[in-house]
Protein backbone atom coordinates (compact mmCIF):
# COMPACT_ATOMS: atom_id res chain seq x y z
CA UNK A 1 0.00 0.00 0.00
CA UNK A 2 2.55 2.53 0.81
CA UNK A 3 5.32 3.10 -1.24
CA UNK A 4 8.32 3.35 0.99
CA UNK A 5 10.61 0.45 -0.06
CA UNK A 6 11.18 -1.96 2.67
CA UNK A 7 13.89 -2.59 5.11
CA UNK A 8 16.32 -5.25 4.90
CA UNK A 9 14.76 -7.30 8.09
CA UNK A 10 11.22 -6.76 6.11
CA UNK A 11 12.51 -7.86 3.61
CA UNK A 12 14.08 -11.09 4.36
CA UNK A 13 11.01 -11.80 6.26
CA UNK A 14 8.99 -11.24 2.74
CA UNK A 15 10.83 -13.79 1.46
CA UNK A 16 10.97 -16.42 3.55
CA UNK A 17 7.28 -16.05 4.29
CA UNK A 18 6.96 -16.00 0.29
CA UNK A 19 8.81 -19.27 0.28
CA UNK A 20 6.50 -21.04 2.96
CA UNK A 21 3.46 -20.12 1.06
CA UNK A 22 4.96 -21.84 -2.10
CA UNK A 23 5.85 -24.64 -0.11
CA UNK A 24 2.77 -24.92 1.19
CA UNK A 25 1.30 -24.65 -2.21
CA UNK A 26 3.14 -27.50 -3.79
CA UNK A 27 2.31 -29.40 -1.09
CA UNK A 28 -1.74 -28.82 -1.17
CA UNK A 29 -0.96 -29.83 -4.81
CA UNK A 30 0.35 -33.21 -4.23
CA UNK A 31 -1.18 -34.59 -1.59
CA UNK A 32 -4.22 -33.42 -3.10
CA UNK A 33 -3.37 -35.40 -6.73
CA UNK A 34 -1.91 -38.75 -4.82
CA UNK A 35 -5.34 -38.32 -2.66
CA UNK A 36 -7.35 -38.16 -5.62
CA UNK A 37 -5.52 -40.68 -7.51
CA UNK A 38 -6.21 -43.49 -4.91
CA UNK A 39 -10.06 -42.30 -4.38
CA UNK A 40 -10.97 -42.12 -8.42
CA UNK A 41 -8.36 -44.31 -10.37
CA UNK A 42 -8.66 -48.08 -11.02
CA UNK A 43 -5.19 -49.62 -10.09
CA UNK A 44 -5.06 -52.77 -12.00
CA UNK A 45 -3.60 -50.39 -15.13
CA UNK A 46 -5.47 -52.52 -17.73
CA UNK A 47 -4.97 -49.15 -19.91
CA UNK A 48 -2.76 -46.59 -19.87
CA UNK A 49 -5.48 -43.81 -20.25
CA UNK A 50 -8.40 -42.51 -18.03
CA UNK A 51 -11.70 -43.26 -18.89
CA UNK A 52 -15.06 -40.90 -18.10
CA UNK A 53 -15.68 -42.49 -14.91
CA UNK A 54 -12.32 -41.96 -13.82
CA UNK A 55 -12.24 -38.73 -15.21
CA UNK A 56 -15.75 -37.46 -13.89
CA UNK A 57 -14.52 -38.66 -9.97
CA UNK A 58 -11.35 -36.71 -10.69
CA UNK A 59 -12.92 -33.07 -11.13
CA UNK A 60 -15.43 -33.95 -8.39
CA UNK A 61 -12.77 -34.85 -6.14
CA UNK A 62 -10.69 -31.66 -7.00
CA UNK A 63 -13.74 -29.37 -5.61
CA UNK A 64 -14.54 -31.57 -2.81
CA UNK A 65 -10.94 -31.33 -1.29
CA UNK A 66 -10.51 -27.73 -2.06
CA UNK A 67 -14.33 -27.00 -0.49
CA UNK A 68 -12.64 -29.24 2.58
CA UNK A 69 -9.51 -26.91 2.49
CA UNK A 70 -11.30 -23.83 2.86
CA UNK A 71 -13.63 -25.34 5.57
CA UNK A 72 -10.49 -26.67 7.70
CA UNK A 73 -9.11 -23.27 7.09
CA UNK A 74 -12.14 -21.26 8.67
CA UNK A 75 -11.84 -23.47 11.39
CA UNK A 76 -7.77 -23.37 11.82
CA UNK A 77 -8.65 -19.06 11.65
CA UNK A 78 -12.03 -19.19 13.73
CA UNK A 79 -9.27 -19.80 16.92
CA UNK A 80 -8.32 -16.31 17.01
CA UNK A 81 -11.82 -14.78 16.55
CA UNK A 82 -14.53 -14.95 18.50
CA UNK A 83 -16.37 -18.06 16.71
CA UNK B 1 19.34 -35.55 21.46
CA UNK B 2 22.06 -33.23 22.54
CA UNK B 3 20.56 -30.81 25.24
CA UNK B 4 23.83 -29.49 25.99
CA UNK B 5 24.18 -27.53 23.15
CA UNK B 6 21.86 -24.71 24.06
CA UNK B 7 23.27 -23.65 26.82
CA UNK B 8 26.18 -22.29 24.65
CA UNK B 9 23.60 -20.18 23.27
CA UNK B 10 23.76 -18.29 25.85
CA UNK B 11 27.15 -17.14 25.49
CA UNK B 12 26.09 -15.74 21.63
CA UNK B 13 25.84 -11.88 20.88
CA UNK B 14 22.38 -10.37 20.38
CA UNK B 15 22.64 -10.35 16.51
CA UNK B 16 22.92 -14.57 17.20
CA UNK B 17 20.05 -14.65 19.18
CA UNK B 18 17.75 -12.62 16.79
CA UNK B 19 18.67 -14.66 14.06
CA UNK B 20 18.17 -18.14 16.17
CA UNK B 21 14.62 -16.52 16.85
CA UNK B 22 13.93 -15.48 13.12
CA UNK B 23 14.91 -19.45 12.29
CA UNK B 24 12.73 -20.64 14.83
CA UNK B 25 9.77 -18.47 13.87
CA UNK B 26 10.28 -20.06 10.13
CA UNK B 27 9.99 -23.42 11.48
CA UNK B 28 6.88 -22.48 13.20
CA UNK B 29 5.40 -21.33 10.03
CA UNK B 30 6.22 -23.86 8.08
CA UNK B 31 5.22 -26.64 10.28
CA UNK B 32 1.36 -24.74 10.91
CA UNK B 33 1.35 -25.01 7.35
CA UNK B 34 2.38 -28.31 6.82
CA UNK B 35 -0.26 -29.21 9.74
CA UNK B 36 -2.57 -27.43 7.59
CA UNK B 37 -2.18 -29.69 4.95
CA UNK B 38 -2.37 -33.15 6.58
CA UNK B 39 -4.82 -31.80 8.85
CA UNK B 40 -7.32 -31.48 5.53
CA UNK B 41 -5.35 -34.47 3.73
CA UNK B 42 -6.59 -36.62 6.59
CA UNK B 43 -10.59 -35.41 7.21
CA UNK B 44 -10.82 -35.65 3.64
CA UNK B 45 -9.92 -39.19 3.30
CA UNK B 46 -11.95 -40.13 6.55
CA UNK B 47 -15.33 -38.30 5.13
CA UNK B 48 -15.56 -38.27 1.95
CA UNK B 49 -15.80 -41.45 -0.33
CA UNK B 50 -18.38 -40.28 -2.84
CA UNK B 51 -17.85 -38.34 -6.29
CA UNK B 52 -21.37 -38.17 -7.45
CA UNK B 53 -21.57 -34.50 -6.95
CA UNK B 54 -18.75 -31.93 -7.23
CA UNK B 55 -20.32 -29.91 -3.61
CA UNK B 56 -20.00 -31.26 0.10
CA UNK B 57 -23.14 -33.12 1.32
CA UNK B 58 -24.31 -31.67 4.67
CA UNK B 59 -23.33 -35.12 6.23
CA UNK B 60 -19.61 -34.71 4.66
CA UNK B 61 -19.34 -31.26 6.01
CA UNK B 62 -20.22 -32.39 9.36
CA UNK B 63 -17.82 -35.29 10.02
CA UNK B 64 -14.90 -32.98 8.53
CA UNK B 65 -15.96 -30.47 11.08
CA UNK B 66 -15.74 -32.79 14.19
CA UNK B 67 -12.62 -34.69 12.58
CA UNK B 68 -10.90 -31.47 12.39
CA UNK B 69 -11.76 -30.59 16.34
CA UNK B 70 -11.30 -33.73 17.78
CA UNK B 71 -7.67 -33.41 15.43
CA UNK B 72 -7.03 -30.09 17.26
CA UNK B 73 -8.24 -31.11 20.97
CA UNK B 74 -5.66 -34.03 20.32
CA UNK B 75 -3.03 -32.22 19.44
CA UNK B 76 -3.51 -30.17 22.54
CA UNK B 77 -3.33 -33.13 24.95
CA UNK B 78 -0.43 -35.13 23.04
CA UNK B 79 1.35 -31.46 22.92
CA UNK B 80 0.82 -31.22 26.97
CA UNK B 81 1.91 -34.73 27.70
CA UNK B 82 5.16 -34.49 25.69
CA UNK B 83 6.16 -31.27 27.57
CA UNK B 84 5.73 -32.82 30.40
CA UNK B 85 8.07 -35.79 29.49
CA UNK B 86 10.77 -33.46 28.02
CA UNK B 87 10.19 -31.66 31.28
CA UNK B 88 11.33 -35.06 33.04
CA UNK B 89 13.83 -35.95 30.62
CA UNK B 90 15.67 -32.39 31.33
CA UNK B 91 15.52 -31.95 35.17
CA UNK B 92 16.65 -36.20 34.97
CA UNK B 93 20.03 -34.74 34.07
CA UNK C 1 -3.16 -18.29 2.29
CA UNK C 2 -1.84 -14.91 1.77
CA UNK C 3 -2.47 -13.51 -1.44
CA UNK C 4 -1.64 -9.77 -0.46
CA UNK C 5 2.08 -10.22 0.10
CA UNK C 6 2.61 -11.17 -4.12
CA UNK C 7 1.33 -7.30 -4.53
CA UNK C 8 4.43 -5.84 -2.47
CA UNK C 9 6.74 -8.13 -4.42
CA UNK C 10 5.96 -5.35 -7.49
CA UNK C 11 7.70 -2.67 -5.40
CA UNK C 12 11.15 -4.58 -4.92
CA UNK C 13 13.47 -3.44 -7.07
CA UNK C 14 14.84 -5.86 -9.75
CA UNK C 15 18.09 -7.84 -7.62
CA UNK C 16 14.95 -9.27 -5.48
CA UNK C 17 12.92 -10.74 -8.42
CA UNK C 18 15.80 -12.51 -9.69
CA UNK C 19 16.32 -13.97 -6.31
CA UNK C 20 12.32 -14.75 -6.19
CA UNK C 21 12.34 -16.61 -9.67
CA UNK C 22 15.69 -18.29 -8.37
CA UNK C 23 13.53 -19.51 -5.63
CA UNK C 24 11.12 -20.45 -7.52
CA UNK C 25 13.42 -22.45 -9.90
CA UNK C 26 14.68 -24.29 -6.94
CA UNK C 27 11.50 -25.36 -5.56
CA UNK C 28 10.35 -26.53 -9.14
CA UNK C 29 13.59 -28.52 -9.33
CA UNK C 30 12.93 -29.87 -5.90
CA UNK C 31 9.07 -30.90 -6.88
CA UNK C 32 10.17 -32.59 -9.72
CA UNK C 33 12.56 -35.12 -8.52
CA UNK C 34 10.15 -35.32 -5.17
CA UNK C 35 6.77 -36.16 -8.02
CA UNK C 36 9.51 -38.82 -9.76
CA UNK C 37 10.70 -40.76 -6.34
CA UNK C 38 6.61 -40.78 -5.35
CA UNK C 39 5.87 -42.10 -8.65
CA UNK C 40 8.32 -44.79 -8.82
CA UNK C 41 6.90 -45.73 -5.54
CA UNK C 42 3.68 -45.71 -6.03
CA UNK C 43 4.07 -47.90 -9.12
CA UNK C 44 5.89 -50.08 -7.81
CA UNK C 45 3.91 -50.88 -5.18
CA UNK C 46 1.08 -51.23 -7.51
CA UNK C 47 2.79 -53.71 -10.00
CA UNK C 48 6.07 -55.58 -8.68
CA UNK C 49 4.30 -58.27 -5.92
CA UNK C 50 6.66 -61.56 -6.96
CA UNK C 51 9.84 -61.67 -5.87
CA UNK C 52 11.21 -64.87 -7.46
CA UNK C 53 13.54 -63.54 -10.24
CA UNK C 54 15.54 -60.11 -10.23
CA UNK C 55 14.12 -58.76 -13.29
CA UNK C 56 10.95 -57.22 -14.08
CA UNK C 57 8.87 -59.41 -16.15
CA UNK C 58 6.81 -58.74 -19.59
CA UNK C 59 3.96 -57.88 -17.41
CA UNK C 60 5.11 -55.53 -14.46
CA UNK C 61 6.77 -53.69 -16.91
CA UNK C 62 3.65 -52.61 -18.84
CA UNK C 63 1.57 -52.17 -15.33
CA UNK C 64 4.66 -49.64 -14.36
CA UNK C 65 4.32 -48.17 -18.24
CA UNK C 66 0.50 -47.86 -17.51
CA UNK C 67 0.71 -46.79 -14.15
CA UNK C 68 3.34 -43.90 -14.77
CA UNK C 69 1.12 -43.13 -17.85
CA UNK C 70 -2.02 -42.75 -16.26
CA UNK C 71 -0.84 -40.80 -12.94
CA UNK C 72 0.73 -38.44 -15.40
CA UNK C 73 -2.34 -37.62 -17.24
CA UNK C 74 -3.97 -37.78 -13.88
CA UNK C 75 -1.23 -35.28 -12.14
CA UNK C 76 -2.16 -32.68 -15.61
CA UNK C 77 -5.94 -32.78 -15.58
CA UNK C 78 -5.20 -31.86 -11.66
CA UNK C 79 -3.53 -29.31 -12.34
CA UNK C 80 -5.79 -27.89 -14.63
CA UNK C 81 -9.06 -28.38 -12.29
CA UNK C 82 -6.61 -26.47 -9.19
CA UNK C 83 -5.50 -23.73 -11.67
CA UNK C 84 -9.35 -22.87 -12.19
CA UNK C 85 -10.29 -22.87 -8.19
CA UNK C 86 -7.31 -20.79 -7.51
CA UNK C 87 -8.26 -18.03 -10.19
CA UNK C 88 -12.20 -18.09 -8.58
CA UNK C 89 -10.62 -17.48 -5.63
CA UNK C 90 -8.41 -14.71 -6.64
CA UNK C 91 -10.93 -12.79 -8.19
CA UNK C 92 -13.30 -13.43 -5.53
CA UNK C 93 -11.71 -10.97 -3.56
CA UNK D 1 31.80 -24.34 29.22
CA UNK D 2 34.72 -22.23 28.07
CA UNK D 3 34.54 -17.94 28.39
CA UNK D 4 36.10 -18.02 24.47
CA UNK D 5 33.73 -16.64 22.09
CA UNK D 6 32.73 -19.12 19.17
CA UNK D 7 34.48 -19.14 16.12
CA UNK D 8 32.26 -17.62 13.02
CA UNK D 9 33.32 -21.70 11.44
CA UNK D 10 31.87 -23.38 15.35
CA UNK D 11 28.86 -20.57 14.67
CA UNK D 12 27.83 -22.52 11.80
CA UNK D 13 27.89 -25.80 12.80
CA UNK D 14 25.89 -24.29 16.10
CA UNK D 15 23.11 -23.11 14.23
CA UNK D 16 22.88 -25.60 11.54
CA UNK D 17 22.76 -28.72 14.39
CA UNK D 18 20.24 -26.20 16.48
CA UNK D 19 18.22 -26.40 12.94
CA UNK D 20 18.19 -29.94 12.39
CA UNK D 21 17.78 -30.68 15.76
CA UNK D 22 14.59 -28.47 16.34
CA UNK D 23 13.53 -29.83 12.75
CA UNK D 24 13.34 -33.42 14.79
CA UNK D 25 12.00 -32.64 17.71
CA UNK D 26 8.81 -30.76 15.09
CA UNK D 27 9.41 -34.18 13.08
CA UNK D 28 8.90 -36.45 15.93
CA UNK D 29 5.80 -34.63 17.76
CA UNK D 30 3.37 -34.65 14.45
CA UNK D 31 4.89 -38.82 13.76
CA UNK D 32 3.55 -39.15 17.68
CA UNK D 33 0.69 -36.92 17.07
CA UNK D 34 -0.79 -39.00 13.75
CA UNK D 35 0.20 -42.24 15.22
CA UNK D 36 -1.73 -41.84 18.53
CA UNK D 37 -4.46 -40.50 16.60
CA UNK D 38 -4.89 -43.65 14.82
CA UNK D 39 -4.25 -46.09 17.56
CA UNK D 40 -6.38 -44.22 19.54
CA UNK D 41 -9.38 -42.09 18.25
CA UNK D 42 -12.88 -43.29 16.50
CA UNK D 43 -12.73 -42.14 12.56
CA UNK D 44 -16.46 -42.21 12.66
CA UNK D 45 -16.32 -39.04 14.06
CA UNK D 46 -19.81 -39.22 15.95
CA UNK D 47 -19.18 -35.95 18.29
CA UNK D 48 -16.41 -33.89 18.01
CA UNK D 49 -15.20 -34.36 21.53
CA UNK D 50 -12.62 -36.77 22.54
CA UNK D 51 -14.27 -39.29 25.34
CA UNK D 52 -12.89 -40.30 28.38
CA UNK D 53 -11.57 -43.77 27.10
CA UNK D 54 -9.61 -41.77 23.87
CA UNK D 55 -8.61 -39.58 26.55
CA UNK D 56 -6.84 -42.17 28.64
CA UNK D 57 -5.61 -44.15 25.74
CA UNK D 58 -3.62 -40.65 23.90
CA UNK D 59 -2.23 -40.01 27.54
CA UNK D 60 -0.81 -44.25 27.73
CA UNK D 61 -0.16 -44.00 23.76
CA UNK D 62 2.24 -41.13 24.47
CA UNK D 63 3.97 -42.30 27.28
CA UNK D 64 4.84 -45.42 25.66
CA UNK D 65 6.00 -43.66 21.86
CA UNK D 66 8.37 -41.98 24.50
CA UNK D 67 9.71 -45.29 25.44
CA UNK D 68 9.94 -46.20 22.44
CA UNK D 69 11.55 -43.29 21.12
CA UNK D 70 14.59 -43.72 24.05
CA UNK D 71 14.95 -47.56 23.55
CA UNK D 72 15.45 -46.87 19.85
CA UNK D 73 18.07 -44.50 20.39
CA UNK D 74 19.67 -46.46 23.06
CA UNK D 75 19.93 -48.80 20.14
CA UNK D 76 21.34 -46.60 17.76
CA UNK D 77 23.85 -45.15 20.16
CA UNK D 78 24.92 -48.43 21.29
CA UNK D 79 26.79 -49.06 17.39
CA UNK D 80 29.41 -46.41 18.50
CA UNK D 81 30.32 -47.68 22.48
CA UNK D 82 30.53 -51.30 23.85
CA UNK D 83 26.57 -52.67 24.49
CA UNK E 1 35.34 -29.44 -20.37
CA UNK E 2 36.25 -25.85 -20.63
CA UNK E 3 38.75 -24.39 -18.63
CA UNK E 4 37.33 -20.94 -17.59
CA UNK E 5 36.44 -20.55 -14.09
CA UNK E 6 32.63 -20.57 -13.35
CA UNK E 7 31.15 -17.37 -12.50
CA UNK E 8 29.65 -16.85 -9.27
CA UNK E 9 25.90 -16.97 -10.85
CA UNK E 10 27.16 -20.59 -12.22
CA UNK E 11 28.50 -21.33 -8.80
CA UNK E 12 25.00 -21.00 -6.81
CA UNK E 13 23.51 -23.00 -9.67
CA UNK E 14 25.88 -25.62 -9.36
CA UNK E 15 25.69 -25.85 -5.59
CA UNK E 16 21.89 -25.57 -5.58
CA UNK E 17 21.48 -28.63 -8.35
CA UNK E 18 24.02 -30.56 -6.24
CA UNK E 19 21.72 -29.95 -3.25
CA UNK E 20 18.53 -31.15 -4.76
CA UNK E 21 20.60 -34.19 -6.45
CA UNK E 22 21.81 -35.61 -3.49
CA UNK E 23 18.47 -34.65 -1.44
CA UNK E 24 16.96 -36.93 -4.29
CA UNK E 25 19.02 -39.77 -3.76
CA UNK E 26 18.99 -39.84 -0.15
CA UNK E 27 14.74 -40.04 -0.71
CA UNK E 28 15.26 -42.73 -3.46
CA UNK E 29 17.49 -44.57 -0.93
CA UNK E 30 15.27 -44.36 2.07
CA UNK E 31 11.58 -45.06 -0.10
CA UNK E 32 13.66 -47.99 -1.58
CA UNK E 33 14.39 -49.05 1.94
CA UNK E 34 11.02 -48.74 3.38
CA UNK E 35 9.47 -50.06 0.32
CA UNK E 36 11.68 -53.47 0.21
CA UNK E 37 10.78 -53.63 3.85
CA UNK E 38 7.35 -53.84 3.40
CA UNK E 39 7.49 -56.29 0.64
CA UNK E 40 10.27 -58.66 1.89
CA UNK E 41 10.14 -58.82 5.69
CA UNK E 42 8.50 -61.18 8.34
CA UNK E 43 6.54 -58.45 10.83
CA UNK E 44 5.98 -60.52 13.40
CA UNK E 45 9.70 -59.91 14.27
CA UNK E 46 10.52 -63.50 15.75
CA UNK E 47 14.11 -62.93 15.69
CA UNK E 48 16.37 -59.84 14.82
CA UNK E 49 18.00 -61.59 11.90
CA UNK E 50 17.37 -61.70 8.23
CA UNK E 51 16.97 -65.01 6.77
CA UNK E 52 17.71 -66.25 3.30
CA UNK E 53 14.35 -66.23 2.25
CA UNK E 54 14.12 -62.24 3.21
CA UNK E 55 18.08 -61.78 2.24
CA UNK E 56 17.47 -63.21 -1.32
CA UNK E 57 14.05 -61.31 -1.42
CA UNK E 58 15.96 -57.82 -0.38
CA UNK E 59 18.04 -58.67 -3.05
CA UNK E 60 15.52 -59.02 -5.75
CA UNK E 61 13.56 -56.17 -4.77
CA UNK E 62 16.44 -53.65 -4.90
CA UNK E 63 17.13 -54.86 -8.15
CA UNK E 64 13.60 -54.57 -9.56
CA UNK E 65 12.73 -51.26 -7.58
CA UNK E 66 15.72 -49.93 -9.58
CA UNK E 67 14.81 -51.07 -12.75
CA UNK E 68 10.94 -49.31 -12.17
CA UNK E 69 13.12 -45.98 -11.11
CA UNK E 70 15.34 -46.13 -14.76
CA UNK E 71 11.95 -47.70 -16.60
CA UNK E 72 9.87 -44.10 -15.17
CA UNK E 73 12.63 -42.06 -15.90
CA UNK E 74 12.70 -42.73 -19.41
CA UNK E 75 8.75 -42.38 -19.64
CA UNK E 76 9.48 -38.78 -18.18
CA UNK E 77 12.46 -37.86 -20.10
CA UNK E 78 10.49 -38.47 -23.25
CA UNK E 79 8.20 -35.96 -22.88
CA UNK E 80 10.38 -33.42 -24.22
CA UNK E 81 12.05 -35.81 -27.20
CA UNK E 82 10.06 -37.44 -29.76
CA UNK E 83 9.06 -40.85 -28.59
CA UNK F 1 20.01 -38.25 -12.81
CA UNK F 2 23.10 -36.03 -13.92
CA UNK F 3 26.35 -37.46 -12.63
CA UNK F 4 28.50 -34.88 -15.09
CA UNK F 5 27.84 -31.84 -12.39
CA UNK F 6 29.86 -34.03 -10.25
CA UNK F 7 33.52 -33.95 -12.60
CA UNK F 8 32.75 -29.83 -12.87
CA UNK F 9 33.46 -29.57 -8.93
CA UNK F 10 37.04 -30.65 -9.38
CA UNK F 11 37.73 -27.36 -11.28
CA UNK F 12 36.14 -25.45 -8.26
CA UNK F 13 38.63 -23.46 -5.66
CA UNK F 14 39.05 -25.41 -1.91
CA UNK F 15 36.28 -23.01 -0.26
CA UNK F 16 33.90 -23.83 -2.37
CA UNK F 17 35.15 -27.48 -1.40
CA UNK F 18 34.89 -27.13 1.53
CA UNK F 19 31.50 -25.01 1.41
CA UNK F 20 30.89 -28.79 -0.38
CA UNK F 21 31.41 -31.16 2.13
CA UNK F 22 29.41 -28.68 4.54
CA UNK F 23 26.70 -28.98 3.30
CA UNK F 24 27.18 -33.04 2.52
CA UNK F 25 27.68 -33.23 6.50
CA UNK F 26 24.36 -31.26 7.39
CA UNK F 27 22.32 -33.05 5.09
CA UNK F 28 23.72 -36.43 6.71
CA UNK F 29 22.75 -35.47 9.99
CA UNK F 30 19.30 -34.37 8.73
CA UNK F 31 18.85 -37.90 7.28
CA UNK F 32 19.96 -39.66 10.31
CA UNK F 33 17.20 -37.50 12.31
CA UNK F 34 14.89 -38.38 10.25
CA UNK F 35 16.12 -42.39 9.93
CA UNK F 36 15.47 -42.09 13.71
CA UNK F 37 12.15 -40.67 13.81
CA UNK F 38 11.10 -43.21 10.54
CA UNK F 39 11.80 -46.43 12.86
CA UNK F 40 10.43 -45.45 16.00
CA UNK F 41 7.57 -44.89 13.78
CA UNK F 42 7.47 -48.25 12.42
CA UNK F 43 8.58 -50.14 15.49
CA UNK F 44 5.78 -48.86 17.32
CA UNK F 45 3.25 -49.03 14.83
CA UNK F 46 4.07 -52.48 14.27
CA UNK F 47 4.56 -53.54 18.05
CA UNK F 48 2.50 -51.40 20.36
CA UNK F 49 -1.33 -52.27 20.14
CA UNK F 50 -2.39 -52.38 23.63
CA UNK F 51 -2.92 -49.25 25.87
CA UNK F 52 -3.92 -50.50 29.23
CA UNK F 53 -1.08 -49.33 30.53
CA UNK F 54 1.36 -46.62 30.03
CA UNK F 55 4.68 -48.54 30.31
CA UNK F 56 6.06 -51.05 27.69
CA UNK F 57 5.65 -54.48 28.71
CA UNK F 58 8.41 -56.82 28.33
CA UNK F 59 6.54 -58.02 24.82
CA UNK F 60 6.24 -55.41 23.34
CA UNK F 61 9.83 -54.56 24.59
CA UNK F 62 11.90 -57.70 22.69
CA UNK F 63 8.98 -56.67 19.59
CA UNK F 64 10.90 -53.38 19.27
CA UNK F 65 14.43 -54.06 19.70
CA UNK F 66 14.02 -56.87 16.94
CA UNK F 67 12.12 -54.30 14.73
CA UNK F 68 14.66 -52.39 15.32
CA UNK F 69 17.70 -54.45 14.82
CA UNK F 70 16.11 -55.99 11.78
CA UNK F 71 15.58 -52.88 9.86
CA UNK F 72 19.34 -51.65 10.66
CA UNK F 73 20.49 -55.24 9.05
CA UNK F 74 18.18 -54.62 6.04
CA UNK F 75 18.82 -50.97 5.78
CA UNK F 76 22.72 -52.18 5.88
CA UNK F 77 22.09 -54.38 2.87
CA UNK F 78 19.97 -52.55 0.54
CA UNK F 79 22.62 -49.79 0.97
CA UNK F 80 24.62 -52.71 -0.39
CA UNK F 81 22.91 -53.17 -2.69
CA UNK F 82 22.14 -50.04 -3.97
CA UNK F 83 26.06 -49.09 -4.04
CA UNK F 84 26.88 -51.81 -6.41
CA UNK F 85 24.14 -50.59 -8.80
CA UNK F 86 25.07 -47.43 -8.37
CA UNK F 87 28.69 -47.90 -9.48
CA UNK F 88 27.46 -50.23 -12.37
CA UNK F 89 25.10 -47.32 -14.26
CA UNK F 90 28.43 -45.26 -13.57
CA UNK F 91 30.71 -47.17 -15.48
CA UNK F 92 28.18 -48.13 -18.16
CA UNK F 93 29.01 -44.53 -19.23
Amino acid sequence: MAAKPPSTMEKEQIFGMAEKEMEYRVELFNKLTHTCFNKCVEKRYKESELNMGENSCIDRCVSKYWQVTNLVGQLLGSGQQPM
Amino acid sequence: MDKSMLGDLDNLPEEDKVRMSTMIDQLQIRDSLRMYNSLVERCFNDCVDSFRRKTLDKQEETCVRRCAEKFLKHSMRVGMRFAELNQGAATQD
